[in-house]
């Protein structure tokens, strides 16, 4: 049975958003989206899927306040307390069990919420070996950048091609919060970080919501809905201790991505997908990534990021609406975020960054610092 | 399993174990504060405690008066129509006696606490506070109840400008 | 934008302050209580050993990750690693600009999977992938069974 | 549709305190589950975890954290969380794994060390309420439930003692349990009625209290069971969940309807229409006695405010008409939120494959019921179980 994707809602992506709670901010995002997909979600959601993490939030159990927002008070509602391209996931399972028509995916990023960021991220490091040495927990990011750069001979100005190409893409997308006409010059004269990654290497955070309505092929044929079919989703993680997970390549986009390609028949994914959203909130990650899903060789995604080959005119666009880089990082909701700029490319709608003649896409998610989690979706327009 | 299962597993550790550092451990407190934005709802509603009122929202469409307010109607999933006052009396739908504070520690002089619904707002709309102005013999389930506020200059925009819900005194209205 | 009224003062807004904070004690576990008693008694560094897989791991672990076996061997670990890879934190914990970078790495063993991800002993300009180093423990009577018995990895030749 | 079997489980002791850390309880249960359906972790397509607050382990992403202990390494993995409510629920998201198409062999382990947390768990369930509604009166947990309990109490007219006589039957029910923290073998309702009174109308023995521990159970697809000629299965029959709004000081306090929308959705599944009739025992969630009672009206095995006099007159005794909490409940086998899967989806798994033990029920069964209960009085998670 097919699953497609039937109804998409965004906010903008902010810095800060004191005029909203994080509940107006979901309420807004899933307005958009029923609204886009026609569907009332008091009588014809099926199943609503909520994507969060209790410490992001400042919430002891932050499932209780989730339903009233999204239209799941009294139905099924759960929390996946994944990223919301994992989210997508089980409510893509959830149809294929042939008990579910409609659902809907939500994830969202109230980070100007957290007064203590660095506090909050280093709290998932493991309590007995990484987290008592205090070091700030975005050295892992560092040392990953130092591993990935050293082993594929990436030079740390494709990093900064990556910033530059995903702030100015982030020009054309007024949704996004960190929009910027930036050079590589600037980049590589921020300040250090966590060497090799300066300031502009890292997204910053931002306030943003995201909701997908999904539906059966009988029910988006019933409503007459035009959707962006799920072709094939995939997710997989890699060891959660630092210590002995592979440090060189992104083991769990490998992993998502060949489970992906392997339920949308997918066998030359570097040509047969014609353009990718993916994580980019450490630069590295944007190279890392795409050598991971098979759309670059290992070693050469540096190299064609400095050569305009992922701009939106390049051979493989990449990050076209901005990347977390431009819109900011959204937390959980970055994932379900590529989702919905992957369907909005493929549906026509993604406005001033539309590019043109594109009918595969794909979308692939990072669960960030510390983990080794991610997911890939292969998204496909028509018939 | 009972059956084939001859060891479960598990190491039992005492209070002593942990606390006098019998085995090895760390200790951490994580930084993980917060400054929740209170929104269109909440930030009305914590200005009108101040003013000494309670707000609610109506919904047109179900004809409900929400209360504690928010912008939208879970039930009918639209926005909410119009602000209004509701009265600061109630009735107790349900109260608690308890002799733990909040980190489970035993107090003497239990804590009359539990949920008013609140007068204007549609049946059973209420909130959460502690009673006062009555013992714990006095208390029961359909009392009814009034806001005894704090002085306006110790009033902060928070549930805590109303000090209690003490006896309403129907007479007296 | 979505709701009826809005409120256009942005000082209207308000926020209200709290936190996710409490004490907590964790405990090592089974094969971490293995390790930290030989660390901090004996002074060196046990590695846990899947026969199954032929494999041993740091930091130790209870049970192999990919065969899933118990593991109840442990094998001492060699005395001398290398830097696998290396970064400056121009940052401290809290996000505050260091006056000195710190040093940290991910140090690995001949033989062992894993290693450990700690503080790197030297200045900046010397840290590089490919150093030889060793832990550099604190005194016996300071060592309470933890990483952080460890100060950090020193360069086996200075 | 794919049927969905259970085909092996397993739990670590419940105590207030164990040595492990949250993957290595997780590593014992999962290897205990594998272990007794005959499949090693190679034989499994993916794992979801079950865990309830971060804040109890202290450990912000759980879920990554635990994943090697599930069995998570290099495979699709993850983990779901609907509050108190996640004890079930878990094995609701493994089975749409398995009834999607998308696995053969599931993972569903679940987990909670509430020790980590000093002095005591209570200390981190101030964060669970609406930070501007509820944290300013400094609530405790125990509050709402006593404020649920008196509101059913009041309604029925419901009487302490028969309350108690639901911790008097889980504690004694929990003897027979290898795992169990509160078995009392001679128990007594007035123990329960002269503890010291918490916070009115809850008092000490009326509380399960808080535990480490973990569960782990193995879900296949038909095909996979016949294939691999498995023998011990019982079929996850039919599923429902619910949740209710977050405005909990709006409803009224003395029905779980939650619960009673989550029973419908899953017995319309399970084809059950007359659902007294049609079970023949149960595992509601009881972490205070009050709460299987509320929950047998809710999952509609008795009528509004009839549950009491159900349990007065024995017909939930591990020997009446309709057992409940067979197992012991987490009234008296213990209560590490996420984890009590052992008691309730494990312990269905055990009865219908005979293998309870000391617990069996005396009588045949062919169809059980579990429910998991959590968030702020808000969620219900439903599964019925056949042979």
């Amino acid at each position: 049975m097919r699953v497609g994707i039937i109804g998409v809602g965004m906010t903008a992506f902010r810095p800060s958003t004191p005029e909203y709670s994080w509940k107006e901010l979901m309420f807004e995002a899933a307005s958009r989206a029923y609204a886009d997909a026609g569907v009332d979600p008091r009588t014809e959601v099926d199943s609503f899927v909520t994507c969060a993490e209790d410490y992001y939030e400042g919430f002891g159990i932050f499932d209780e306040f989730t339903p009233d927002q999204i239209g799941g008070a009294l139905r099924p509602v759960c929390t996946v307390t994944g990223d919301g391209l994992q989210g997508l996931a089980n409510a893509f399972m959830q149809i294929q069990t042939g008990l579910i028509d409609i659902a809907v995916v939500e994830a969202h990023s109230k980070a100007s919420d957290i007064l203590t960021l660095e506090g909050i991220i280093e709290h998932g490091l493991d309590p007995i070996w990484n987290k008592p040495l205090g070091g700030h927990p975005f050295l892992i990011a560092g040392l990953e950048a130092d591993a990935f750069l050293r082993k594929t001979r990436t030079s740390a100005k494709a990093l900064a091609a990556v910033v530059a190409k995903n702030r100015k893409n982030a020009l054309r997308n007024p949704l996004a919060a960190y929009a910027a006409n930036v050079d590589a010059a600037q980049v590589l004269s921020s300040p250090e970080r966590f060497t090799p990654l300066r300031a502009l290497d890292i997204a910053a955070p931002a306030d943003g919501g995201v909701v997908l309505v999904l539906a059966s092929e009988a029910a988006a044929k019933r409503r007459h809905a035009n959707p962006v079919w799920i072709r094939g989703i995939g997710w997989a993680s890699d060891s959660p201790t630092l210590e002995t997970r592979d440090w060189t390549q992104a083991a769990y986009a490998q992993l998502a991505a060949e489970m992906a390609y392997r339920l949308a028949k997918v066998r030359r994914p570097a040509t047969e997908i014609d353009f990718a959203e993916v994580d980019d909130r450490f630069s590295y990650k944007e190279l890392q990534h795409l050598e991971a899903v098979g759309l670059a060789k290992k070693g050469e995604a540096g190299r064609t990021v400095v050569k305009g080959g992922y701009d939106p005119g390049g051979a493989l666009p990449v990050n076209v609406a901005g990347g977390s880089l431009g819109c900011g990082n959204v937390f959980e909701a970055t994932g379900l975020h590529r989702a919905a700029e992957v369907a909005l490319q493929l549906r026509g709608d993604a406005g001033s960054h539309q590019i043109d003649g594109v009918r595969v896409g794909l979308a692939q998610s990072w669960r960030y610092i510390p983990s080794a989690t991610g997911a890939v979706a292969v998204l496909g327009a028509g018939q | 399993m009972s059956e084939r299962i001859k060891k479960w597993p598990g190491v039992e550790l005492s209070a002593a174990d942990l606390n006098e550092g019998k085995v090895t451990q760390t200790r951490f407190r994580p930084n993980a504060k917060y400054a929740w934005s209170a929104g269109e709802a909440m930030s009305r509603f914590l200005a009108e405690l101040q003013n000494g009122r309670l707000i609610a929202r109506t919904c047109h469409s179900c004809k409900r008066i929400l209360f504690p307010p928010r912008m939208f109607c879970e039930s009918c999933f639209r926005p909410t129509d119009e602000w209004t006052f509701i009265q600061d009396t109630g009735t107790i739908e349900t109260f608690s006696i308890s002799y733990l504070d909040t980190d489970a520690k035993r107090i003497p002089d239990p804590i009359l606490v539990g949920v008013v619904s609140i007068d204007g707002a549609s049946p059973k709309m209420g909130m959460m506070h502690y009673f006062g102005d009555m013992t714990k013999e006095q208390i029961r389930i359909g009392m009814r109840v009034k806001a005894v506020w704090r002085p306006w200059e110790e009033r902060r925009g928070s549930v805590l400008d109303i000090r209690h819900f003490g006896p309403l005194k129907e007479d007296a209205k | 934008m979505t709701f009826l009224d809005r409120t256009t003062d942005a000082r209207r807004f308000r926020q209200w302050e709290g936190n996710m904070e409490a004490d907590y004690i964790y405990t090592s576990g089974v094969a971490g209580e293995r390790f930290f008693v030989a660390l901090r008694d004996g002074g060196k560094m046990l590695a846990s050993r899947c026969v199954a897989c032929n494999l041993d791991y740091l930091p130790p672990r209870l049970f192999c990750e990919d065969c899933f076996a118990e593991l109840s061997e442990f094998v001492d670990v060699p005395p001398e690693g290398r830097v696998a890879a290396v970064t400056m934190a121009h940052l401290d914990r809290r996000g505050t600009p260091l006056s000195r970078p710190q040093v940290w790495a991910l140090v690995t063993f001949e033989g062992i999977r894993g290693g450990l991800v700690h503080r790197l002993l030297v200045p900046p300009a010397k840290a590089r992938v490919g150093l030889a180093v060793r832990a550099k423990l604190k005194a016996r009577g300071d060592r309470v069974g933890a990483v952080t018995d460890i100060e950090g990895f020193e360069p086996v030749r200075s | 549709m794919r049927k969905v079997g259970v085909i092996g489980a397993g739990m670590t002791l419940f105590r207030r305190r164990l040595q492990e850390t949250g993957k290595e309880m997780c590593f014992e249960a999962t290897k205990m589950a594998l272990d007794s359906a005959g499949l090693t972790r190679a034989d499994i397509d993916m794992v979801v975890n079950g865990t309830a607050p971060d804040a109890f382990d202290g450990v912000h992403m759980k879920g990554e954290y635990l994943l090697d202990g599930c069995g998570g390494y290099r495979k699709p993995y993850t983990r779901v969380f609907t509050g108190g409510g996640t004890g079930v629920f878990s094995s609701i998201a493994g089975w749409w794994h398995v009834a999607s198409g998308l696995a053969d062999a599931v993972l569903v382990v679940n987990e909670e060390k509430m020790s980590s947390c000093q002095p005591h768990p209570q200390s981190v369930f101030a964060h669970i309420w609406d930070p501007i509604l509820d944290r300013p009166l400094r609530p405790n947990l125990i509050w709402i439930f006593a404020m649920e309990m008196n509101r059913y109490m009041h309604v029925h007219g419901v009487k302490k003692e028969d309350i108690a006589r639901v911790a008097v039957k889980n504690k004694r029910n929990a003897v027979g349990h290898p795992c169990a923290q509160l078995a009392d073998p001679n128990i007594t309702v007035d123990d329960v009625l002269n503890s010291e009174v918490m916070a009115w109308p809850v008092q000490r023995l009326d509380i399960s209290p808080p535990s480490d521990g973990a569960s782990a159970i193995v879900l296949a697809s038909e095909d996979f069971i016949r294939r691999r000629k498995i023998k011990d299965r019982a079929w996850m029959s039919g599923v429902g969940w619910c949740i209710d709004s977050t405005m909990w000081t709006d409803r009224d306090l003395y029905f779980p309807e939650y619960v009673a929308r989550a029973a419908q959705t899953a017995y319309k599944r399970a084809k059950i229409s007359d659902p007294r009739r049609q079970i023949d025992f149960a595992e509601p969630y009881d972490p205070f006695d009050y709460k299987e009672l509320h929950h047998l009206e809710g999952l509609l095995l008795a009528r509004k405010g009839e549950a009491p006099i159900l349990t007065r007159e024995g017909v939930t005794e591990r020997d009446g008409d309709l057992p409940v909490c067979p197992s012991g409940g987490l009234m008296g086998v213990g209560n590490p939120i996420a984890a009590t899967m052992g008691q309730k989806i494990g312990e269905l798994f055990w009865q219908l494959t005979n293998q309870a033990g000391k617990r069996q029920i005396p009588h045949e069964v062919h169809t059980g019921v579990a429910q998991a209960w959590g968030d702020l009085m808000q969620y219900g998670s439903v599964v019925v179980m056949s042979s």
